[in-house]
């Protein structure tokens, strides 16, 4: 029957549809399992921070080579994400995403204190910082979760650099996490997910002005300070 | 139609004789799950005492008396409610009631860590626990087979007894103690970053370790940054006393 | 200060691109608002065939009429949605854009009894019908979905055309839906939305047999029928 | 430090099993989707009961072929489940299998009018019947869903064979169906899902009795009944 | 300082005395919960089973053996954990474990008030089963007290099981037996309407109440509507066997 | 002290507000539980309409009669209520408003076959149907919900009808559920609930259909009908 | 009918009762409210405690006076709560007693440097301590809970005390403090309500040996202490 | 049909209610908008007094004319929201409200060291401070909120005016939120968010209180405290 032949012609098409972007998805779904568990991997090499400030500058060298690596699968995505695709699939890498955000910018930030522009990281995960200009990009809200994240792990720095007995960081901690959280503050957030993390990062600066206060009045407080 | 084929049902049709099988199968299975449910609260209620025995000690000596009493204790439970355990699963398939024991098993590996924790400031693997909870009957070997995951997840609630006793340590003066479990909470966390492809309930639990970290290393702040007044040799002068109290009453645990 | 300067630069892009979006966010609800008002009045104009079957042609000439209205919203849409962000906004237009699949296969159906591919919805709407080509398109999801709708609004036309006597219709709605029925089946679905929607269809079929058996056991069907 | 060197043992074991089980997961939703694609091909086949009743006894033939195949992928399911895993993995083929139980009851009572057992299904799929502490078995639940889901397509099928003139079916359905729901009444059920199934099945029942009960009062049923 | 006060801690200061006994009183109370839900878990299975018992009949006389033993299991349940809980709580506050207990109560009305119905087409009121619960012992009266709220969320779950026994009397040809469970269901259900300033707990059951009602209707009206076809008299002849048969098993019930 | 004491002005007065809203909540919900319980009382008196006809003049009266009393209520209500704060408090009479609008639309119909309009139910709880000349008014909304809820229970009341062998009733249920159907259909609706609740309209619609289906599949229905 | 009799009889007792129940509550809601203002004067009266230690003794004397009232209001409650009802209604004063078992303790401390027993506070409120079947007592639970809001109080004490030049305070209350802690920890808890709050217990202690630890290395204790 | 007519004219009307209700959201909307913005940026403005004194009445000035911009806004709402319909739209400005109350009593406070009455703060925003007199006012419960918000601010500023070396600051303002936190204590809330709130109070108390024995054990405190 002409019928059924339509029907058949409509249900065989569909189906290659579903089936390419079924494959599409198994793709993504192993390169970003790769990727999640070098972030994983990042993520445990840097704890060492909170112990062992000499062990700093090997984790963060260790932490490059990973980022290296990242680099490599997130290529491999960029490949394979047709272009125009990016928001259908970008629930796979979003979390992932923020993830390598924090860790870059904190080894950036553990390297040379300096805070890492968008830029920087896209490039270090060798993907676009423009959401126009090709399919792939580092989402800036991605970018920005990640510097949440980065704030909160700062905020534990400080208090744990002061159990080992640095009394510079904290105060170098304060003065970074205040710029960000000044320059935060100048958004106008509708999106939900960012604006509940970012409502958080006044525990953070709470935290970290009490470890400065408790430095502060007990006159450990490096000598360059303009109190 | 229906009435008639409903009168004309024989009682001893093959039909209904499998359905009575089915039914009796299908009893067996509840009944069992309800007596596990029942073994698996025993054993969560013990455990759970079993910790507050742990934290309620505050001098050593107390301190060395509930951990032998904690041992015993779990002596007893793993006697008596987790051997039913495995008595009951000796025939069946675990994973077929994970959901009754699940809560039983994640409190007693709870206990049991923390106890030997206290002891030794050692954790004790999951094989070891799994040969504990091996059983030596006359004709075969028993064993209830505890899953690595409730392993983890016992453990995972182990780091907030950790935080506990390390914030504890500190009011009763015992700064080097609070160190060691702050160590271990922030290895616990550390590990529990690593790992990938969990499930859901890992991962909440993960949110809760989290915050056992920030509560200790807060705790361990705290103590520092006190001491960091005068300087450490000062200090320790300043109380002598019971600093070297701690360390005689060290010893019977080192 | 260098370091603040990063930071406002930083956040100051990002607050035009919030921007951007919202505004971009502003027009789609405002176009989407419009043509879902148009798609809520075909679908009042179409109820009429379950009172009054000699008004369906008038019915039909009218929701023509009203599907080139919404056609041309559609092209709005299309110019306004960036290519590549096709799947950003597509919540938007996702559930009207179902209906319209819905309600322009149920007039082809009344007007010819034949199925509307894919292709036929699109060119109607006005938009393409493969995902690749333009990034504005016709998901075949909701294509699909639309499918299912239809099925569950003629289960509903089979019972109330046994009502006003006409004893054709639900032999001829009972051949269309165990077709559409048998291509579902081949479908290999993992999607949630459309696989429920689909397991829903079922009862549209029970209903539809056991209209067509309420016609035969009292002799009611047309004699054609019998195979 | 020895405490950290076991916390790194724990966690080393910990993620080397869980890489097992992922892999072991990996394999089975492979055979699985092979393994439903039949069961779904089998639906479709079995489908034409509704329409022909000529046609029954060939698609009951390549029923059979297609349980065949199936029969191969459930013995690599029991090589590949680790024994005594069975309930653990379980949910990987929980629908499947109720389904197959579904599809050669149906076959077997199309064939001969009587009930498959337990043993009979199990032993067409090549498993196990009996529950055990270890090995891979036809579990006795899944065999009860799948009886409940044949009486629902009994039920359909009392209504199109009297649709398709067969008034003999309705009947032989009828008592078939009543010795099943006498049977299942023995059972106690939980709250799951077989409860909620078994919670449906009067309403089968209902719509069978219906359907004699139309033949009867019209004089319809054949002669042999009534006594 | 702490450390000081922790070790000059006499074992027996009236404060660690007073906490003893503050011990000592929340394990009972814990103890006796544990009991409780036990005893709850207990009488819930074995309703629920009663309750299937009581469906599971398909013939009048089949119908007849499964009350009769439906009574007998009733009543071991009064007897056993029923009775247990009521000695548990003798000589404590019943309310502080109203929810151990509450599971139990609820499921027990069920199968009670469905046996009942079953029985003689009655309900019983709340005083009545409360007087099934008082058991004389030698030297006192021990009751187990029954909250009325209980009763009436059984009560509720009663129309469910109302509309099942209705559904499944259609299809075993007893349209007398689906005219009374039906009527049953609409008047439990217009009692709840007019029932006001209870609590969230019954407010959520009236609604699974209203879908009982709603089912049951609709059996009902397929009953009727497949009737209405030919005249009722006509009806009547055309199948006079099972008619007539039905009267005839009637009989031993009214 | 000076800045005490305006502290102490500034809690007092709050204090004082505070208490007089706390005394209006109080006779509020007095009012409303004495109002509500009539309402409750009249749903009782109407559920006789589905299971004796004969009955329903005489329920009808007697509702005429406890709207009078709720009558009073709303006086007392009106005059509590502070104009201006009737969105204030008004959460504390919505559902009970929503069900009289309800039961007076249902009392209308079983007299009369008409649909109350929004003024009639106002002037009978004798309150105003504009929501701007005065405080307390019959807000629409609820006035539309208490008309779903009517659809709802004249959906029940068609079924249980025809076991009463009424054949009338359906479809005079059935004209009048169809034009508040496509009344319903003309809104725009953003409201949450009140959307929610007009989904459900649809299952009402169908139920009725079917009914009349039944009805005149089997010959049963009057003859004025236009088939 | 009899069974609609029984049904009518059920209801009617139901409501009955629930009006009773309805009844009670409102009275005991209303005694609460006073007994509970009560309550929050003492509060106020002994915040004075952090500011101004000669203010002590002036605000026991008031405390005690208002506990006469509060024992006033216990006795209203007794009558009227029907005997073994207490934890049916525990909900209206749980938080009330809790308030004021700690306000007990902390004005016998204040007042003797003693434990108030359980037996004590009940007295004063002239309640019974004995948890009984049937009767009004002070259940403890709330006598525990009142204990650790007091140790909290405690800790806040000895920070204001030293701010107010009293060093002798802080080591007073750390010896009462600790023996209450060790006292706790032989408590086995659930996790409910007085759990959580044990579980602050810890930081109240900690807070307090800081305290002490201030004074200790400033020699600031008084001499009899060191032992 | 006239039927049918009253049912248009009722759902017209309806339709024509909704879309006014609707336009006024958005006109709304779009002023809270602009207004949110102003709040956000005088937040940003007064961050400064937490790392520089000397900027502290640059700041105030700046969030004056804020407040004046803001004042503009809020009389647009006044126009706006029909008197009586104040309470139907609150949820708008509801947050915002909040926030300028604590913005400008900080501002207050560190110009003067005063509290802001209600009356000041209304008058500010160019509202009336009374519920009664016109429709749109400043609640008082939003002028609360904002007090308990100073409060937390001011902890806040106790900690870091210590770091910055002003161990003046700490003792004016512990004195200034004990008067508060005093006033607080009389009111006897029902109110759940702002009961929530005012329970978080003592946090900020005991903070204060902290920092201000931190200063006293250090003999930081200046002389003329003592009391
Ligand atoms: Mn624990
Ligand atoms: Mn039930």
């Amino acid at each position: 029957m002409s019928s059924n032949h339509i029907i058949n012609t409509i249900f065989g098409e569909f189906q290659k549809n579903l089936d390419q972007e079924q494959e599409i998805r198994e793709v993504i779904r192993n390169i970003c399992k790769d990727v999640d568990q070098i972030s994983r991997e990042t993520t445990t090499v840097l704890q060492v921070i909170h112990h062992d400030e000499t062990a700093i500058p090997a984790a963060c060298l260790k932490a490059r080579e990973l980022f290296e690596k990242a680099n490599v699968g997130y290529n491999k995505l960029k490949e394979v994400v047709p272009s125009g695709d990016y928001y259908k699939y970008q629930d796979h890498w979003r979390y992932m995403t923020q993830r390598y955000c924090y860790l870059i910018s904190l080894t950036i930030w553990l390297e040379k204190g300096l805070l890492a522009t968008h830029e920087t990281v896209a490039a270090i995960l060798g993907i676009s910082a423009e959401e126009q200009k090709e399919g792939f990009h580092l989402d800036i809200e991605e970018y920005l979760v990640g510097l949440l994240h980065l704030c909160t792990e700062l905020a534990r720095l400080a208090v744990n650099s002061v159990t080992h007995g640095d009394y510079n960081k904290p105060q170098q901690i304060s003065k970074f996490v205040m710029e960000l959280n000044a320059g935060f503050r100048l958004l106008n957030l509708k999106n939900d997910h960012l604006r509940k993390r970012f409502d958080a990062l006044k525990y953070d600066v709470k935290k970290i002005e009490e470890v400065v206060y408790d430095l502060s009045i007990r006159g450990l407080l490096p000598k360059t300070e303009n109190a | 139609v229906a009435k008639e084929t409903a009168t004309s049902l024989p009682e001893d049709s093959p039909v209904l004789q499998m359905f009575k099988i089915a039914a009796h199968k299908l009893n067996d299975r509840q009944d069992r799950h309800e007596r596990l449910v029942k073994l698996s609260r025993d054993v969560t209620i013990e455990s759970k005492r079993i910790i507050f025995l742990l934290h309620s000690a505050i001098t050593k000596t107390s301190a060395e008396k509930s951990i032998h009493e904690a041992k015993e204790r779990l002596q007893k439970l793993i006697q008596g409610p987790l051997k039913g355990i495995g008595l009951e699963l000796e025939n069946s398939p675990a994973h077929l009631h994970s959901r009754a024991v699940t809560p039983g098993f994640q409190e007693f590996i709870e206990a049991r860590m923390f106890c030997s924790f206290m002891e030794n400031k050692l954790l004790i693997t999951w094989p070891e626990v799994q040969k504990e909870l091996e059983y030596k009957e006359e004709d075969r070997t028993v064993i209830t087979m505890v899953p690595q995951l409730d392993y983890m997840l016992g453990l995972a609630d182990l780091t907030g007894e950790l935080m506990r006793k390390a914030i504890n340590s500190i009011s009763s003066g015992d700064s080097e103690e609070c160190f060691d479990s702050c160590q271990a909470v922030r290895d616990l966390y550390t590990g529990y970053l690593g790992i990938f492809g969990t499930g859901k309930e890992l991962a909440r639990k993960l949110s809760t370790t989290r915050n056992n970290v920030f509560k200790v290393e807060s705790a361990v702040y705290a103590l520092r940054v006190r001491g960091g007044e005068a300087p450490p040799t000062l200090l320790l002068a300043a109380k002598p006393d019971w600093e070297r109290n701690d360390h005689s009453d060290d010893e019977g645990f080192f």
